[in-house]
This record gives C-alpha cells, sequence and structure tokens, in this order.
C-alpha cells in the first residue's frame, strides 16, 4: 500500500516534472516564433503589403502567451508569420506584374 | 380589460378632437400601435373596419432597395378627403414606421425615407372619407458590404 | 434644443411643395456600438408638425423606422406668397427643433 | 547599327514602362470605352449609378434633398469663423478658397509635399495656431464638402509639375492602384476597372473613372459626410489589407494618381451614395 502511494506520487512528481520542462521550452519557442513573426510582419509592412490580419493574430499570440498556452500562442504566432511570407511573395511578384493590367 | 381600456383611451382622444384643444393635437400619437411588433397589431390598433385594395392609393417603393437604411417611400392617393397615410414594414421589428395625419387642405402626397432591416412587404392604408383603402409591395433588402 | 431644421419650399400656382431634413440621429435602440458592445438608446424624432399660417396642415408621428437625418415632403392647397411655414419637432428625449420660413 | 537597334529598343521598352501620366489617363478611358461602348464615360461621376438604373432613381430622389446638404452648411459656417489670431481659412487659399477643388491634389514644388484639400485645411489650421481636425468626419470633411460644392461644374485638373518628385509621386499612386493586395490579393483595378458594373455579391461596383470628382461622399452606409480617405481605407479592410492612416504619403499618392485619371471630368462633389 504504501510502495503504490510512494509510486503514485513519484510519477505525479515525474509529470509535472516533465511538464514544466515542457513549458520552458514552449517559452522559448514561442519568443522564437514571435520575433520571426515580427520581422516577416515589418518586411510585408515596407513592401507596402500588410495584412489587416497579421497583426491581430499576434495580439492573439501575446494574450495566449500571457495566460501560459504557449502551445497557441506558436501556433498563432506562426500564423502570422506565414501571412506574412505570402504578402511578402505577392509584394515580390506584384513588382514584376502590377504594369502588365495597365491600359495602354 | 386591456380592450376597456383602449376603448377608453379612444373616447379620450375624441373627446380632444371634438374639444380642439390647440388645434394641431389632431391626435395624440398612437404609441402603442407604434410599439407593436407585428402589423396585425398595428392594424387592429390604429383602424376600425374593412381595408379594401384600391388603385386609387399609389405606393412608390424599389423592387430591390439600394440600401436598406435608406428606402424611399412615396405614398399618393386621388381619393377625396384623405384624412390619413400609414407606412407599415411587416418584418421590421416595429412595423409602424409612420402615420401623417392631413388637414382638408393638404394634398394626399408624401414621401419619406425608411430603414429596412430585410426583406419585406411594405404597406400603406390611407383613411379617406372614414373608410380605409391600402395598396403593398414587396421590397428586397440585400445584404451589402462593398459598394461605393 | 435640437439641430437646425432644413426646408426648401415652392409655390406652383396655390400647391406649396415642401421638402424638409431634419438632421438627427434616429436611433431605434437595436444598434450595438461597435467600441464599447453596448447598445446605443433609443432617440428618434416621434412627432413633426407642420403648420401653414399657424394652423396645422400635416402631423406626422414616426416611429424607430424612419432613416437617419429624416427625410420628408409633402404638398397643400391654398398658400400664397407671404404666407408662413412652421415646421417642428419633438424626439423621444422631449428635443425640440423649430423652423419658420416665408414663402416667395 | 547594332547600337541604333538596341537604343530604339530600349526606347520602345522605356516608352511602355513609362508612360507620360496623360497618355495614361487617355489609355484609361479607352479602356472604358471599349469596355462601354454605349456609357457616355462623362456619366462615370456619378460612380455605380451610371450602371444600374434601379439605383439610380433612388439616387435621383436622394438628391431632392442630399443629406450631404447638412455638411455643405456646417462647412460654410466654421469656414467663416475666423481663428484666434484673426486669420481665416480664405486667406490660406487662392480665390479665397472658392472653386479651387479641381486642383487637388497639387504638388509644391518648394515644400516638395503632395497637398490634397484636406490636408491644406488642415495645415491651414496649424500655420494659423489652431488645432488640427480629425481627418474622416465631422467638421473637416463639412468643410471640404462645401469647398468641393463651391467648385461644381469645374473640370478636374490636377497638375503634374516638371519636378521629378512629383511624378515620382504620380507612379507610387498609379503602382498603388494596379498592385493586388491583403488577404483578398485584390488591386483598386480588379474592383474597379476589370470588374467595374460588376456585381460583388449585392454590390454593384463603381467604376474607376471620376471616382475623384465627387468627394467628400454622405454614405448611408456611414450616416455621415466622409472623406476620400475613409474610403480608401474601408476599400483596405474590404480586401483585408491593413489600411493605413488618412492623408499617408501612400493615399496622398494614390489620391493624386486618381484625381489625375479624372481629369476634364466634371466636379460633383459632394455626392450621396449608398
Amino acid at each position: 500500500m504504501k510502495t503504490k502511494l510512494t509510486l503514485l506520487i513519484s510519477a505525479l512528481m515525474t509529470g509535472l516534472l516533465l511538464h514544466t520542462f515542457a513549458m520552458a521550452a514552449d517559452a522559448d519557442e514561442y519568443m522564437a516564433a514571435l520575433t520571426k513573426a515580427q520581422q516577416t510582419l515589418r518586411e510585408a509592412e515596407t513592401k507596402v503589403q500588410l495584412w489587416s490580419t497579421s497583426e491581430i493574430l499576434l495580439k492573439d499570440a501575446e494574450k495566449a502567451a500571457a495566460s501560459g498556452d504557449f502551445e497557441l500562442a506558436v501556433m498563432l504566432a506562426n500564423e502570422a508569420t506565414l501571412q506574412g511570407e505570402l504578402a511578402v511573395a505577392t509584394a515580390e511578384r506584384e513588382k514584376k506584374t502590377w504594369q502588365n493590367v495597365v491600359p495602354k | 380589460m386591456r380592450l376597456q381600456r383602449r376603448a377608453l383611451i379612444r373616447s379620450l382622444f375624441t373627446a380632444a378632437a371634438v374639444l380642439a384643444v390647440p388645434r394641431w393635437l389632431f391626435a395624440a400619437r398612437p404609441d402603442a400601435a407604434f410599439d407593436a411588433d407585428n402589423s396585425e397589431t398595428v392594424v387592429s390598433d390604429l383602424f376600425d373596419g374593412p381595408i379594401t385594395e384600391s388603385d386609387q392609393v399609389t405606393l412608390k417603393v424599389p423592387d430591390i432597395a439600394e440600401n436598406g437604411a435608406v428606402v424611399p417611400v412615396t405614398v399618393s392617393s386621388t381619393l377625396a378627403d384623405v384624412e390619413s397615410i400609414s407606412v407599415i414594414v411587416d418584418n421590421n421589428p416595429t412595423p409602424l414606421v409612420a402615420l401623417f395625419e392631413l388637414s382638408p387642405q393638404s394634398v394626399a402626397d408624401i414621401s419619406l425615407r425608411i430603414k429596412m432591416g430585410k426583406s419585406s412587404m411594405v404597406r400603406t392604408i390611407v383613411k379617406a372619407g372614414g373608410k380605409l383603402y391600402s395598396a403593398s409591395k414587396e421590397v428586397k433588402v440585400t445584404i451589402g458590404g462593398c459598394g461605393g | 434644443m435640437g439641430k437646425p431644421i432644413k426646408i426648401k419650399a415652392k409655390l406652383k400656382g396655390d400647391v406649396a411643395q415642401v421638402k424638409v431634413l431634419m438632421p438627427h440621429p434616429m436611433e431605434s435602440g437595436v444598434r450595438v456600438n461597435a467600441d464599447t458592445g453596448e447598445k446605443v438608446p433609443k432617440h428618434y424624432i416621434q412627432e413633426v408638425i407642420c403648420k401653414h399660417n399657424g394652423s396645422v396642415v400635416n402631423s406626422a408621428f414616426w416611429g424607430t423606422g424612419v432613416s437617419k437625418d429624416p427625410y420628408m415632403s409633402f404638398k397643400f392647397k391654398g398658400a400664397k406668397p407671404g404666407d408662413t411655414l412652421e415646421i417642428s419637432w419633438r424626439d423621444n428625449t422631449g428635443d425640440t427643433s423649430v423652423k419658420e420660413i416665408t414663402f416667395k | 547599327m547594332k547600337r541604333f537597334l538596341i537604343a530604339c529598343f530600349l526606347f520602345v521598352v522605356m516608352a511602355n514602362v513609362y508612360a507620360t501620366p496623360e497618355q495614361d489617363r487617355l489609355a484609361l478611358r479607352e479602356f472604358f470605352s471599349q469596355r462601354f461602348p454605349d456609357l457616355d464615360l462623362n456619366e462615370m461621376i456619378n460612380g455605380l449609378y451610371a450602371f444600374d438604373e434601379g439605383a439610380r432613381e433612388q439616387w435621383i430622389e436622394m438628391e431632392d434633398f442630399p443629406p450631404y446638404e447638412i455638411a455643405i452648411e456646417e462647412g460654410e459656417e466654421a469656414f467663416v469663423v475666423p481663428f484666434a489670431n484673426g486669420k481665416s481659412y480664405a486667406d490660406c487659399f487662392e480665390n479665397g478658397g472658392m472653386g479651387i477643388k479641381q486642383n487637388y491634389p497639387r504638388f509644391d514644388t518648394d515644400s516638395g509635399e503632395l497637398i490634397t484639400l484636406e490636408y491644406a485645411i488642415n495645415k491651414c489650421r496649424t500655420d494659423n495656431g489652431e488645432e488640427p481636425l480629425p481627418w474622416l468626419t465631422g467638421e473637416l470633411a463639412a468643410i471640404s464638402a462645401y469647398m468641393a460644392y463651391t467648385s461644381r461644374g469645374n473640370k478636374m485638373n490636377v497638375v503634374i509639375p516638371d519636378d521629378p518628385r512629383a511624378l515620382q509621386a504620380y507612379e507610387s499612386g498609379k503602382e498603388y492602384y494596379y498592385t493586388r493586395r491583403g488577404q483578398l490579393e485584390f488591386a483598386c483595378e480588379n474592383c474597379h476597372m476589370q470588374s467595374a458594373n460588376n456585381l460583388l455579391r449585392a454590390d454593384r461596383l463603381s467604376g474607376m473613372l471620376g471616382q475623384a470628382t465627387h468627394w467628400p461622399v454622405y454614405r448611408s452606409k456611414w450616416g455621415e459626410t466622409g472623406t476620400l480617405h475613409k474610403r480608401f481605407m474601408e476599400c483596405n479592410v474590404q480586401v483585408r489589407a491593413k489600411p493605413y492612416e488618412a492623408q499617408s504619403q501612400v493615399y496622398r499618392e494614390l489620391e493624386y494618381f486618381l484625381s489625375y485619371m479624372s481629369n476634364g471630368m466634371e466636379m460633383n462633389g459632394p455626392a450621396s451614395r449608398r
């Protein structure tokens, strides 16, 4: 009985510990994701191509991180990065092609 | 009880009209009819007696409203002795939009801009010579978002 | 005191054609303020009284379904140059506005 | 010979890429006369009402007593009130500010600034020690509406002076107009040239010609009179692109291009729209 209890407690402790580690990793991961997203969005902005949706994602990511949900925060930041990359891709493509639609 | 009270209020209105307090007080605003949430109640609150559809009442509204926030409505009539004109939008939260009471000097020709939340039958009831006449037409309201 | 009423009136023979614009928010009590998320309270014109030389030719009773900055037009007989036309409204808050013009 | 051919080739390429603003304008009119062979292009100052008979009838009824008249009156009242220093708006503008809207935006070759009418109104205030007014609606839009009203019937006459900075501003505005952007990847051009007169959901799209002649506008959707830049912001949001600030460089350049394209068309502001 006593052994069983000890086992249970140690199992719980290990679980908690692992969870804490996982969280720590996620916080770093989030900071990295956030930095990348911010850089990408800034690039989109300098190319006059920022979407109206991207900064909202970053705000939501910050909120999620503040409440400790790093998994969601990382996901949202990555989504913002993806939007920024798409916007930059549009900018680069349009630079070459916009002239084609001007009536001549 | 409610009916009795309404009858009482109505007789008070009549008394007021007969006494002709300041002359412009044809009647008080029929608040209950304006608060009613369906056309049937509006009509029964405002009017007694049969209502006849009449081609002497013209209701001009667009088939498709350009903007539900501003729908132009014109009501005119060739009937003699028009006393009042009402505008009712069935599907509005409170269907009674307007009630105009006209003096004998008036020409029955009124325009107004109204709000419509969604597509609806728009109707007008004209009281002339003590009798009730109506005209109605459906107006489609589209859900926009862009435009300009 | 409400905003000033704007009146355009002209005579065609002895028939007066009157067009009126009344700056007013005409809040139906249904609209939600996007910033606060709260319903904007009802604020709408309930009565418009039109007098020719002091006697009423048209009294209009309105609900919440009249558009913002309401417009109405009407006609009446028996008007001549020099006659007066007075239009006044009263809203559900007790606010009023009055305007008088003289027919040319 | 080879060098001559290259020169010729380069000339053709350059001529193609660097069409003059006037060539752009004429090509644009040609584009619309081919798209709408039966339409008097001058009607396009009335936006979608040039295309849609049902909507046009309702608009004409609005014109019976248009709600922007409130703004014209308020604008006139505000316009004549002197500033604390005794000067007034009339002192800031040529011809006392009357009948001049068709010349805006104008490029100031001294300061290198691109000046829209609204920009000039607020500049007039700050130059005279007054606080600037909010850009989108209210008093500024009303003053602009009044000034537009006094300019009715004049022909749009935006000038691009012989200054590389002015031409650059025009070119930037042009590039902005034709560049797809936002999550929906729409350029101004997609809606207002290719799809002019088409329905986008329930809304009929206006054409680009004449889009700059009729501002400010009382939009029923807004329930008040607002400026062109308010509409730019709305357009951006509709394609899910982040809008710029009103009177930002980007929007002033866009207005410059858009207005130049309407050159020769009748000024008809302020206007009412759905």
